[in-house]
C-alpha cells in the first residue's frame, strides 16, 4: 500500500477515538469542547511510558487510557451540575489549562547520548517505539483499526444495552431520566470516563504515529474538530463521527481539487449542513429506518 | 456538597500533574536500543514563489555522525499551532550529489511555525521531526523537545 | 365584525383546530368555554398570527387576517392578552406600556394613551417606574391587559385572564373587562371560570376537541350543562 | 517587594485595565446575541478580527486617515455580522441548541481561513493612534494608544447603552430578550430585532478587533480563537447577558491577565485566567453579579 494512503488511514483511525469520545458525551446531552485536553494527557502519558521508561507499547497504551480516563472522571466531579453552554465552557477552559500545564512541563531524561523528553512548549519528540522495535507502518494500522474496532463493537453493544438506553435518557432530559429512577450523577461520570479513556488511547497511538507532540497541537481547534466529526456525521450511530472524519480527512483532505482550501469547505460544511440536517447525516431518524430496512428483509448477502 | 466540588477541582488539578509525578518516581535508565538512529538538519531558503521554500536536509546516523546516504526520504508537514487545519501531502526528497544530503520543494499553506515530518525508508526506516519557522522571504530551524 | 371561519391548525402531524368557524359582535363581550386542550389557546394564538393556520379565513371587518406576521395584525387592530400574561419582567411598568405601543409612531398619543391606562389602574401609576417581574399576579394581570390596549385594539383577545389569580383580584379583573367594553371595546375572552364568564359575556361558544359544539347567549343553556361540557366536555355521538 | 516593583506591578495592571476595554467589548457582543436568542455566536471574535482586516483592505485601497480605521472596521464589523445571522442562524432549526453552537463553529473556521489564504499567514501591521503619547501621572506613565482605545471602548459602550436604554429599538430589542412570545404580540418583529442585534454586535466587534490591533500594533489570524476565549470568560464570569458583568469582567480580566503576566510570566499568565474560569463555572456559574452561589 501507498505510504501516504497509509498516513491517511492512520490519521482517520486515530482521530476517530477522540471524534468518538466527543460523541459519547453529545449522547449524554453535553457539549464538551474539552476532549482535546484527555487526547494530550493519553499522548503524553503513552510517549513518556515508551520513550522514558522503556514501556511496552501495549502498555504504554493502556496507561495513557487509564491516566486520560481517570483524569476525566475527576473533572467530571466539579462539572457535574453544569449543563449546555456552561459545561461546554467549562471543558474549554480545563483544556486550555492542561494545554498550558503542559507548555511547563519539563522531564528530561539522557537516554543514548541524546536529552529525550517533554520540553515545554519546545515539544516531545523521539517518540520512537515503532521505528525501534520494527513495527511496520501497516502493522500499526492494524492496531489502530483493531483498537477502533473495539471501541465501535463497544458501542453496538452499548447501544443494546440498558446503559445505552440510559446514557440516551439522560441526554434526551436528565431530569426525567432521574425520576425514572437512573443514578444520573453516576452514569454522568462514567460516560465521561469512558469518553476521557477513548480520547486519551487515541492520544497514545498519535504520539507514537507522529513520534512528536507538542501542547499547541492540542488547542481548542483540535476539540472543535472533534466535536463538528459527530455533529456533521450524525448523532444516530457511533458510526457517525467516523463518517464525519472521513468526509474531513479522507475526502477533503485527501482531494487534490480542495488542497488547502479544505478548512474553508469543511467550515461552509458545517455552518451549511445543520441547515438541512441539525443533527447530522445520519441521524437517529435514519439509522432507525435503515435498522428496520435490515430487520424486515434480512441481506440475502454477507 | 462545596467541600466535595472543592475536593473534586484539587483532584482534577492533581491528577493533570499526577503524569509528571509518576514519572519521577518511575524514571530510572530505560534498555539502550542498539538500533541506528538517524538525524536530520534542515536548511530552508525562500523561492521565487511565495510559500515554496527549498529545503536541504541533512541526514547523519545519530550516534556517529556519519552522513547517511541511499534512503528513500519523503517530507511532510503540518501546522502545530492550527492543529487538523493546515498539512502538506509528503512530497519526495532526491538526493543530492553530497551524501548524506537530499533536496525538497514544500509548497506550504501559510507563513509560521511548521513541524515538518522526515520519513526514511529503504535501509534506515526512521522519522524525524523538524520544526522550521517560516516567514516571508526567510525560514529557519527552531530546536525542540 | 369579526368573523373566523372553518379554521384548521396543526401541531406536528396532531390537528388542534379541525375547522373552527365562529363570529363576534362588535361592542359585544364574547366567550369561548372549553375544557383543557379543546384548542383554545391555538385557536387565540393562530388569530395573533403566532401560529399559521393551515386553511381558513380570519376576518376583521372584511379585512384578511390569516397568514399575516404578528406585527402586521396589530396594526391591523387586534391585540392579544396571552395567557400567564407574559410581561417584560426585567422592564419597568411604563416601558412595558411603550412595548405595547410599539406599532405606533405618535409620541403624543402615546404619551396621553399611558395616562389614560394610569387613569383606569391606578395601582399601575403607583408603581410605575417598577420592574414588572415584582409586580404581584393581579398587578401583572392588569399590565398586560394596559399593555395590549396601548395598540389601540378594535378587538381585544383575552387568554384565560383569570388563571392563578385570587377571587376577590378575579371580580376585579372582570369588573375591569365589563367596563372597557361599555367604552366600546370588542372583547373575545377564553375562560375556564364559565361561572364569571357567563356573567360577562353577551355570548358565547362552547370548544371541544378542536371544534365548536355549541354557541348561543348566557341563559339559552342551562349554566349547569355549559360548567359540566366547559370542564369535562361532553359525551357526545356526533357534534 | 520594594517600591519599583510596586510601580511597575501597578503600571502593568493599569494598561491591562486599559487594554480590557476590548474584552468587555467582546465580552458585551457574546451577551447580547446570547440575550436575545439564547445562543451563543462562536465565530463573533473570529468575525471582530475579520472586520479588522477588512479595514486594512481598505485602508489600502483609499489614502484616509489612520482614524478612519476604525470607522472601516466597524463597517465591516457590521456587514460581517448581518452575513453571520444569515448563514449561521437565519435557517437553522432554534429548537437544536447543538446545531446554532456548531453551525458559528464553521463560520470561526471559514472566517479564520479566509483571513489565513488571504494574508498567508502572515501577520500585518496595524496603525496604532498616539502610540508616541505618554501622559505622566505621577510615577506612572498613561500610554497614549492604550488610553485611545480606553475611551474609545468607554464611548462605545455609552452609546450602546444609551441605544438599549433610550431608543425605541433599544426597547424592542430588552423586550423580545426578555418575553419572545409577548414582543411578537405587541407587534414587534424578533426576525428584525435579531438581524439588528446581529449587525449592532458586529459593529462592536469590529471596533472591539480594530482595538486590538491598535493596542498591540498587528493582526495575526492566530489572533481570533484567544479572543473567543477570552471573549467567553469575560461573558461567562461577567454573567451571561449581562452588560454590565461584562463591563466589569472585561477590565477585571484585562487587569489580572498583565498582573499574573508581571508575577508569573507571560507563558504562566493565561494558566491562571483558566484557572478564574474554571473556578467562577464551578463555584458560581451565575458570574459575579448572581445573586446566589447557586448552579445551573
Amino acid at each position: 500500500m501507498d505510504d501516504y494512503l497509509v498516513g491517511v488511514l492512520s490519521n482517520i483511525g486515530i482521530v476517530s477515538f477522540i471524534a468518538l469520545s466527543a460523541w459519547l458525551l453529545l449522547l449524554t446531552g453535553e457539549i464538551s469542547f474539552g476532549q482535546q485536553a484527555f487526547f494530550a494527557i493519553g499522548a503524553y502519558a503513552a510517549g513518556i511510558a515508551t520513550a522514558l521508561w522503556g514501556w511496552p507499547l501495549g502498555a504504554a497504551l493502556g496507561w495513557s487510557a487509564a491516566i486520560a480516563g481517570g483524569a476525566a472522571v475527576l473533572v467530571g466531579v466539579p462539572t457535574l451540575r453544569l449543563h449546555g453552554l456552561y459545561f461546554a465552557i467549562a471543558t474549554l477552559g480545563f483544556a486550555e489549562m492542561v494545554r498550558l500545564l503542559f507548555e511547563q512541563f519539563h522531564y528530561r531524561v539522557m537516554i543514548d547520548g541524546e536529552l529525550v523528553g517533554p520540553n515545554g512548549s519546545d515539544g516531545f519528540r523521539g517518540i520512537r517505539y515503532i521505528f525501534e522495535n520494527d513495527v511496520g507502518s501497516l502493522q500499526f494500522l492494524a492496531l489502530i483499526y483493531l483498537l477502533l474496532a473495539a471501541a465501535l463493537a463497544g458501542f453496538m453493544l452499548l447501544e443494546r444495552s440498558r446503559l445505552g438506553v440510559a446514557f440516551r435518557m439522560i441526554g434526551e432530559d436528565d431530569t426525567l431520566a432521574a425520576l425514572n429512577g437512573l443514578a444520573v450523577a453516576r452514569l454522568k461520570i462514567l460516560a465521561a470516563g469512558l469518553a476521557g479513556a477513548l480520547a486519551g488511547l487515541g492520544g497514545g497511538l498519535y504520539a507514537h504515529l507522529t513520534t512528536y507532540v507538542e501542547p499547541r497541537v492540542f488547542d481548542v481547534m483540535l476539540g472543535v474538530h472533534s466535536l463538528a466529526y459527530g455533529l456533521i456525521g450524525g448523532l444516530g450511530t457511533a458510526l457517525g463521527p467516523l463518517l464525519g472524519v472521513v468526509i474531513d480527512i479522507g475526502l477533503l483532505e485527501s482531494v487534490r481539487a480542495f488542497a488547502g482550501y479544505r478548512m474553508i469547505v469543511f467550515g461552509g460544511l458545517v455552518a451549511v449542513l445543520l441547515i438541512v440536517r441539525p443533527r447530522g447525516l445520519l441521524d437517529e431518524a435514519l439509522v432507525h429506518r435503515i435498522g428496520r430496512l435490515f430487520v424486515r428483509a434480512p441481506p440475502a448477502g454477507p | 456538597m462545596t467541600a466535595l466540588r472543592l475536593a473534586g477541582a484539587l483532584a482534577a488539578a492533581a491528577a493533570c500533574l499526577s503524569a509528571g509525578a509518576f514519572a519521577q518516581v518511575g524514571a530510572q535508565a530505560p534498555q539502550a536500543q542498539v538500533k541506528m538512529r538517524a538525524k536530520a538538519d534542515v536548511a530552508c531558503r525562500p523561492t521565487s514563489t511565495a510559500l515554496h521554500y527549498d529545503c536541504t536536509i541533512r541526514l547523519t546516523n545519530a550516534r556517529t555522525g556519519e552522513p547517511l546516504g541511499g534512503v528513500t526520504l519523503t517530507v511532510g508537514a503540518d501546522m502545530p499551532s492550527m492543529p487538523m487545519m493546515h498539512s502538506v501531502r509528503p512530497v519526495a526528497a532526491p538526493p543530492e550529489p553530497e551524501s548524506g544530503s537530499y533536496r525538497a520543494r514544500l509548497a506550504l499553506e501559510m507563513h509560521g511555525d511548521w513541524a515538518l515530518q522526515l520519513n526514511l525508508s529503504g535501509p534506515l526506516r526512521d522519522r524525524v521531526v523538524a520544526i522550521v519557522r517560516f516567514e516571508p522571504g526567510r525560514a529557519e530551524s527552531r530546536p525542540g523537545g | 365584525m369579526f368573523e373566523v371561519s372553518d379554521i384548521v391548525a396543526t401541531y406536528g402531524k396532531i390537528e388542534a383546530l379541525k375547522g373552527v368557524s365562529l363570529k363576534v359582535e362588535s361592542g359585544k363581550i364574547t366567550c369561548l368555554l372549553g375544557p383543557n386542550g379543546a384548542g383554545k389557546t391555538t385557536l387565540m394564538m393562530t388569530i395573533a398570527g403566532i401560529l399559521q393556520p393551515r386553511r381558513g379565513a380570519i376576518r376583521l371587518d372584511g379585512m384578511d387576517l390569516a397568514g399575516l406576521s404578528p406585527a402586521r395584525i396589530v396594526s391591523r387592530g387586534v391585540a392579544l392578552v396571552p395567557e400567564n400574561r407574559l410581561v417584560f419582567p426585567q422592564m419597568s411598568v411604563r416601558e412595558n406600556l411603550l412595548a405595547g405601543a410599539y406599532q405606533r409612531r405618535d409620541r403624543a398619543g402615546i404619551d396621553s394613551d399611558i395616562d389614560r391606562m394610569y387613569a383606569r389602574f391606578p395601582r399601575l401609576k403607583e408603581r410605575r417606574e417598577q420592574m414588572a417581574g415584582t409586580l404581584s399576579g393581579g398587578e401583572q394581570q392588569m399590565l398586560a391587559v394596559a399593555r395590549a390596549l396601548m395598540s389601540r385594539p378594535r378587538l381585544l383577545l383575552m387568554d384565560e385572564p383569570s388563571l392563578g389569580l385570587a377571587p376577590l383580584i378575579v371580580a376585579e379583573i372582570f369588573e375591569i373587562i365589563a367596563e372597557l367594553n361599555r367604552d366600546g371595546t370588542t372583547i373575545f375572552l377564553v375562560e375556564q371560570n364559565a361561572h364569571m364568564a357567563l356573567k360577562v359575556a353577551h355570548q358565547f361558544f362552547l370548544m371541544e376537541q378542536g371544534r365548536i359544539t355549541f354557541s348561543g347567549t348566557p341563559g339559552q343553556l342551562a349554566e349547569d350543562e355549559v360548567i359540566q361540557r366547559a370542564y369535562l366536555g361532553s359525551r357526545r355521538a356526533a357534534g | 517587594m520594594d517600591l519599583l516593583d510596586l510601580i511597575d506591578a501597578v503600571q502593568s495592571v493599569a494598561d491591562g485595565v486599559l487594554f480590557g476595554a476590548t474584552y468587555a467589548l467582546l465580552g458585551i457582543g457574546f451577551t447580547l446575541i446570547f440575550g436575545v436568542m439564547h445562543k451563543i455566536n462562536l465565530s463573533y471574535a473570529a468575525a471582530s478580527v475579520g472586520a479588522a482586516y477588512a479595514s486594512l483592505l481598505v485602508m489600502s485601497v483609499v489614502q484616509a486617515p489612520a482614524v478612519l480605521v476604525f470607522v472601516a472596521a466597524a463597517v465591516a464589523g457590521g456587514v460581517i455580522g448581518g452575513l453571520v445571522y444569515l448563514v449561521g442562524f437565519k435557517f437553522i432549526p432554534l429548537a437544536n441548541p447543538l446545531a446554532t453552537l456548531m453551525s458559528t463553529v464553521g463560520l470561526l473556521l471559514l472566517i479564520d481561513e479566509i483571513i489565513v489564504h488571504t494574508t498567508a499567514g502572515v501577520p500585518l501591521n496595524y496603525p496604532a493612534l498616539f502610540s508616541d503619547v505618554i501622559i505622566e501621572v505621577g510615577p506612572f506613565g498613561l500610554r497614549g494608544d492604550l488610553m485611545f482605545v480606553f475611551a474609545l471602548g468607554c464611548a462605545c459602550m455609552t452609546l450602546l447603552l444609551l441605544l438599549l436604554y433610550r431608543t425605541r429599538l433599544g426597547l424592542a430589542t430588552r423586550a423580545v430578550s426578555q418575553q419572545p412570545t409577548a414582543s411578537l404580540l405587541c407587534g414587534i418583529s424578533t426576525t428584525r430585532v435579531n438581524v439588528l442585534t446581529f449587525v449592532i454586535t458586529g459593529v462592536v466587534g469590529g471596533i472591539a478587533g480594530a482595538m486590538t490591533g491598535a493596542a498591540i500594533g498587528m493582526l495575526s489570524p492566530l489572533l481570533s480563537l484567544p479572543l473567543t476565549v477570552k471573549g467567553l470568560i469575560v461573558t461567562v464570569i461577567g454573567g451571561l447577558g449581562s452588560i454590565p458583568g461584562a463591563i466589569i469582567a472585561g477590565l477585571i480580566v484585562g487587569g489580572l491577565e498583565n498582573a499574573f503576566q508581571f508575577f508569573r510570566g507571560v507563558s504562566e499568565r493565561d494558566l491562571y485566567i483558566m484557572l478564574l474560569l474554571f473556578a467562577f463555572l464551578v463555584f458560581r456559574p451565575g458570574g459575579i453579579f448572581a445573586k446566589s452561589s447557586g448552579r445551573d
